[in-house]
């Protein structure tokens, strides 16, 4: 067999069995802590609700028919695979009776226009500049660079939100305070409804891109360090090839390593891309959690967590693919990934 | 008449590396490889770099395990025959290695003294601590080096040949049979290799200690050896009497090999 | 190297000592500080939104609490969850790394598998899962959680630490004087990793005071007691930013970004001391 | 005809926070066109540190602190760095990296580092250019054309070394400077690397070479001309044969009575050892560096540092030989 197909085979089992471990995961949880404490906090939620009560047996009728708890168990384990196979995710009790794989999957794109391109531009810069300041290790500028890129990493995206809220929202008034896009314009694809969206959308992206580049920058320079004080490039440097070169050639030699760590850190970025939302009411999956985890609705919770997991999954398998194209090493079956 | 049973006996040693996660490799370290080291005897085993020397010498060290064939030392199968921690701890007491980094040999973590504390445990269990740290300056003095100079320090605060020194003294604390030197002096500069190599062949003649000297120097193995063993990709390829070996190699391996050393009073004609 | 050289070159490390010495500041404000300043952190007997003055130095807070006292409180059980959830995630990384390395073969490759699977998972979004079926959660419970979502990265390293070491010849010699496998790995292999277990005990810690506050942000962190990530939580559900309410959100996002980067600062000043190839000139 | 390269009376020295590091303590030395002149020293003599000021690549921690460095009558050690990149390095004076499973950079294709080698120096050509004039260059010296298409870690070790010998020399430099360009490789490989250096000199790619080592039987195979280096100072400087033959300095007789070749005339010897170890260069001693050593040393070597003196065709370093008159 080829090694490249050899290679995708094992990508293709190591991802299924993720999968799988995942949705395992989701089914246990819920059934393993004693109690059955989401169906107590229901009920208590029901109970301070002070609503039509009917209304509120409906609802708990519906999250029990999900969980299926009166049915044995391994009945209750190809349900729920039946049906996260045909995307019942379940009903919302917040938003009853919405279904959860509606809302998610409604509020899914904002969350990815957000988070797709603030990730990646921030990785792609926090590498230039994180090779950068390695390239000029020890003076002014990069001990610039390096102070913010530590601080920068140390702030949580959700918390660089309330400085940019503050300060760019609250105080100067440039941008809004709240939301997606100006109440009583509908997504559409008019100049009016992309401008005010473009203007929601510029703090929570900045929040995202900025702390970003603190993550990446750190990294890379640290790789930066080790690529410029490594021997091809003291004899590159010896031959006469200029510092432009050799600044190329780190930032090169850095950005197949960093592919990897694009992967890896996508699933701790996703969390964090999230809670950003939340600060500035945007509407996409965080925001949507986030209602949800206030009234306790544990079939939202459960359903963004397995639409946001596989999509870091996918993401992760289409990185993988990437890193192995571009690798030299892989490609050519030196080593194995 | 039978001949007497050798020291060592290795027999149709083999070892296969599989490497490779998704593209697995067959990697035929050792293929077949029989010989034997009598007593007294210093055995030098000799070839580049991936020949497949230091895996022989860790298979016979008990450090790694073969893929097929025997290492009978004493008449004894060292991978079958030792089963319980006492007969391997006889087995450590019988057969002590060198390595060939005299600074990778050493924990950096702690002072000269632990490579002989952890020794300890070999030998005999009723002596006192007293004894047992005055076995350790006798073997100190016996390769060269002064007691008190050495213990306390840490390895960087020795030079290469010292190191190495304090790891030949370590092997002698327990009075081993035999002493498998991989590439013992690969590391240390011209000057200080004469010392090493002199000592143990005093360690021979004076202990009767049987050593495999393992070296990708014919150089070397020539004027430490009683007998040459020469190995190539994995294989034995020759045998025999240093002498008779540098003036009349058969394999043609054993040729080019000998051919291609830099000799000092003899310069390359094709060059 | 020795010891006295060991803090030498620590202190002539400008990295290392502004973190260590932020740190230990914040360290010392909160455990000595509710001491000084013994306001009840929950009491909301005091006027509402009031800026700093004599009485609240940091204010009050939109229904009516003390600021500075639940800084000085949050301080200290922000410092305890990491440093629980730290010690949790370092048990956990060390052994799971430590065993695959070690044992090699079915056993090494299934448990990187699940490593790497546990790391592709979105943490805040599992703990989130997870969190949100306690009806009540501990301090502890919070930072046992966040310690068993946080290990994988540690895992891999130590992994790769010790691959590397076991075919390091000290690792033979000790074979050679007949110790075992279990006493080379504590006596031989642990040491030699001090300092990466040490940054990344550094680095777990300040992940974990991060990821408190970003769950209990969302209100699934702790149901008792006052941690910094409690009170972003108030700050963001009485919209604390867009009321301009900065006495309460600012100085409590300086702290945790001090806490978070001096950890992360000392991990980075270990490595410049003690990795060669870092050093420099 | 003056030297192609002259060291006068160079002082090199590593200075960090941890102390300071005498690498290389007044060398003079001469290196004349056409010749292989072979640098032969123990590990932390400071040969390498010698071979990185013969280019003027010093940088910190390491300073040039006295003595200049001159190509073909240029003071290198006053040209800006970019400028020795740009007009010296690589194409007047080339260099053999030491280690070569490192030195070429892991992720481009041999030709692409030939081709942003070329075209610091020569910006006029184009890429198919260069690629011609590398494809030719590895046709003359018997190289596998094929390896230009590869990526380092596709070669063997001894065809990574020629491979980079290749490139060190495709500009024709005057002056190549190898630094321990074997001790990585086995025999039969580093004869073929040696054959490789000595065809490149034969043919006359590059006019002179510098040849460092550890292994005086490697450079009795291709210099015209030895140095001996301890702790950081030449002690003697003269025709292979002479020094090798009839050395004068006691360090450079010891040092080659510790050769063990495989030559009846070696072995009839016996072994021979240097009791003690090199000094320790951030403390040098004071007077002759190999008094300490040296089984002929008196009070005055230890006190006083020895002058050259010449005698016939060589310069040796000792007050046995006289070097203490001034």
């Amino acid at each position: 067999m080829h090694p490249i197909t050899k290679f995708l085979l094992r990508k293709i089992l190591f991802y299924t069995a993720t999968f799988i471990i995942m949705l395992v995961i989701t089914f246990v949880l819920p059934r393993a802590i004693p109690g059955n404490a989401v169906l107590m906090q229901l009920r208590q939620f029901m109970r301070t609700a002070a609503t039509n009560p009917e209304a509120i047996e409906e609802r708990y009728r519906a999250l029990l028919s999900y969980f299926g708890l009166d049915k044995p168990l391994w009945e209750q384990f190809v349900d729920y695979l039946w049906r996260v196979a045909h995307g019942d995710l379940g009903v919302s009790i917040t938003f009853f009776p919405k279904r959860v794989s509606d809302l998610i999957f409604s509020s899914l794109p904002w969350s990815l226009a957000l988070l797709v391109p603030a990730y990646t531009a921030s990785w792609f810069v926090g590498n230039v500049l994180g090779t950068y300041a390695a390239h000029r290790r020890n003076t002014a500028i990069d001990n610039a660079l390096f102070s913010t890129f530590v601080v920068l990493s140390q702030v949580p995206y959700f918390i660089f939100g309330f400085f940019l809220l503050a300060t760019f929202a609250v105080q100067m008034r440039i941008f809004p305070t709240y939301g997606g896009w100006d109440v009583g314009l509908v997504p559409s694809l008019t100049w009016d409804f992309i401008r005010s969206y473009l203007h929601h959308y510029a703090l929570p992206f900045l929040s995202i891109f900025l702390t970003g580049i603190g993550v990446w920058g750190t990294g890379a320079r640290t790789m930066a360090i080790y690529e410029f004080g490594s021997d091809y490039m003291e004899y590159a440097d010896s031959m006469g090839v200029p510092e432009s070169r050799l600044l190329r050639y780190a930032f090169k030699n850095i950005l197949v390593p960093q592919i990897t760590g694009f992967s890896m850190q996508l699933g701790f970025a996703v969390g964090g891309a999230l809670l950003t939302e939340i600060v500035f009411s945007y509407p996409g999956v965080g925001w949507l959690l986030y209602r949800g985890t206030i009234t306790q609705d544990y079939m939202l919770i459960q359903g963004s967590f397995i639409v946001v997991a596989s999509s870091v999954l996918l993401a992760n398998f289409i990185t993988d693919i990437l890193y192995a194209v571009i690798d030299p090493r892989i490609r050519k079956g030196y080593v194995s990934a | 008449m039978e001949l007497p049973e050798p020291l060592l006996r290795v027999e149709n040693l083999s070892k296969v590396f599989v490497v490779g996660l998704f593209t697995r490799r067959r990697i035929d370290a050792v293929k077949g490889v029989s010989f034997t080291i009598g007593r007294r005897e210093i055995v030098s085993l000799v070839g580049e770099s991936g020949s497949g020397k230091t895996t022989t010498a860790k298979i016979i060290l008990r450090l790694e395990k073969p893929t097929s064939g025997r290492v009978l030392f004493e008449g004894r199968d060292v991978w079958r025959d030792l089963r319980s921690r006492e007969d391997i701890l006889w087995y450590r007491r019988s057969v002590q290695g060198v390595m060939q980094d005299p600074y990778g040999a050493f924990n950096p973590f702690y002072r000269v003294d632990r490579v002989f504390k952890q020794m300890f445990k070999l030998l005999p269990k009723d002596m006192d601590d007293e004894e047992r740290w005055g076995l350790v300056e006798k073997a100190l003095i016996e390769v060269g080096l002064n007691p008190r100079y050495v213990l306390g320090k840490y390895p960087h605060e020795l030079s290469g040949g010292e190191r190495q020194r304090v790891m030949i003294a370590r092997a002698l604390l327990v009075e081993p049979k035999l002493l498998i030197a991989d590439e013992p002096v690969s590391m240390l500069d011209a000057t200080l290799r004469s010392g090493i190599l002199k000592l143990l062949m005093k360690l021979r003649d004076e202990r009767g200690l049987s050593i495999l000297f393992i070296t990708h120097d014919m150089g070397l193995a020539y004027y430490v050896s009683d007998r040459i063993l020469v190995m190539y990709r994995g294989e034995l390829v020759e045998e025999g009497h240093p002498d008779e070996l540098i003036e009349s190699p058969r394999h043609p391996y054993t040729k080019r090999l000998i051919s291609d050393i830099p000799l000092l009073y003899r310069k390359w004609s094709d060059i | 190297m020795r010891f006295p050289r060991i803090v030498s070159e620590l202190l002539a490390n400008k990295k290392f000592v502004t973190g260590i010495s932020v740190f230990l500041a914040v360290l010392i404000i909160g455990a000595v500080g509710p001491l000084l300043y013994p306001v009840d952190p929950e009491d909301m007997s005091f006027p509402s939104s009031m800026p700093p003055c004599p009485e609240h130095p940091l204010g009050t807070d939109y229904v009516g609490r003390d600021v500075l006292a639940q800084l000085l409180r949050g301080i200290l059980s922000s410092l305890y969850v990491g440093f629980l959830a730290g010690v949790v995630a370092l048990a956990i990384g060390v052994l799971v790394g430590a065993v695959a390395a070690m044992r090699g073969g079915v056993v090494d490759e299934g448990l990187m598998a699940f490593t790497n699977a546990v790391l592709l998972m979105p943490t805040t979004l599992v703990l989130i899962l997870i969190a949100a079926l306690f009806k009540t959660r501990s301090i502890e419970l919070v930072a046992l959680l966040i310690g068993i979502t946080s290990w994988p990265w540690l895992a891999r390293v130590v992994r790769g630490e010790f691959l590397s070491l076991k075919e390091r010849d000290f690792v033979y010699m000790s074979l050679l004087a007949g110790d075992r496998w279990l006493s080379i790995s504590l006596f031989d292999l642990l040491p030699n990793m001090a300092t990466y277990i040490a940054m990344s005990f550094a680095e777990l810690v300040a992940g974990a005071i991060l990821q408190e506050a970003g769950i209990s942000f969302i209100g699934l962190g702790p149901t008792e007691g006052v941690t910094l990530g409690r009170i972003f939580f108030w700050i963001q559900t009485n919209n604390a930013v867009i009321r301009g309410l900065w006495w309460w959100w600012l100085p409590t996002t300086v702290v945790i970004v001090a806490i978070a980067a001096s950890l992360v600062l000392v991990s980075i000043s270990l490595d410049e001391v003690f990795n060669p190839r870092l050093r420099g000139g | 005809m003056p030297p192609l390269l002259k060291l006068d009376d160079v002082y090199a020295q590593y200075i960090t926070r941890y102390g300071t590091v005498y690498a290389v303590n007044g060398v003079s030395l001469e290196i004349g066109e056409g010749e292989i002149l072979g640098i032969v020293g123990e590990s932390g003599c400071g040969k390498s540190t010698l071979a990185r000021v013969m280019m003027m690549n010093v940088k910190p921690p390491l300073h040039l602190v006295r003595g200049r460095v001159l190509l073909q009558g240029v003071e290198l050690n006053r040209l800006p760095r970019d400028r020795l990149k740009r007009e010296v390095w690589g194409k007047q004076v080339s260099l053999v990296p030491q280690s070569v499973m490192n030195a070429l950079n892991p992720t481009m294709r041999v030709r692409d580092i030939i081709r942003d080698f070329v075209k610091v120096h020569n910006p006029e050509l184009d890429d198919d250019e260069v690629y011609s004039m590398a494809r030719d260059r590895f046709e003359e010296l018997g190289l596998d054309i094929r390896a230009l298409d590869l990526y380092p870690f596709e070669l063997s070790g001894g065809m990574r070394q020629r491979v980079a010998i290749a490139i060190a020399t495709l500009l024709n430099p005057k002056l190549l400077i190898a630094d321990e360009p074997t001790s990585a490789l086995d025999v039969s490989t580093q004869k073929v690397v040696l054959k490789l250096l000595k065809r490149l000199w034969n043919e006359g790619i590059v006019k002179s070479i510098v040849f460092i080592t550890h292994d005086i039987a490697v450079v009795r195979q291709i210099a015209t001309r030895i140095a001996v280096m301890y702790a950081g100072k030449i002690v003697e400087v003269g025709p292979l044969e002479e020094v090798i033959f009839k050395p004068l300095h006691p360090y450079t007789e010891l040092l080659i009575s510790s050769i063990l070749t495989p030559e009846p005339e070696v072995k009839k010897r016996g072994l021979v050892e240097i009791r003690g170890a090199p000094p320790d260069l951030r403390t040098p001693p004071r007077g002759c560096p190999f008094a300490e050593r040296c089984p002929y040393a008196t009070d005055r070597c230890r006190r006083e540092e020895p002058r050259p003196v010449v005698i016939g065709s060589r310069l040796i370093y000792c007050h046995l030989r006289g070097g203490g008159a001034a």
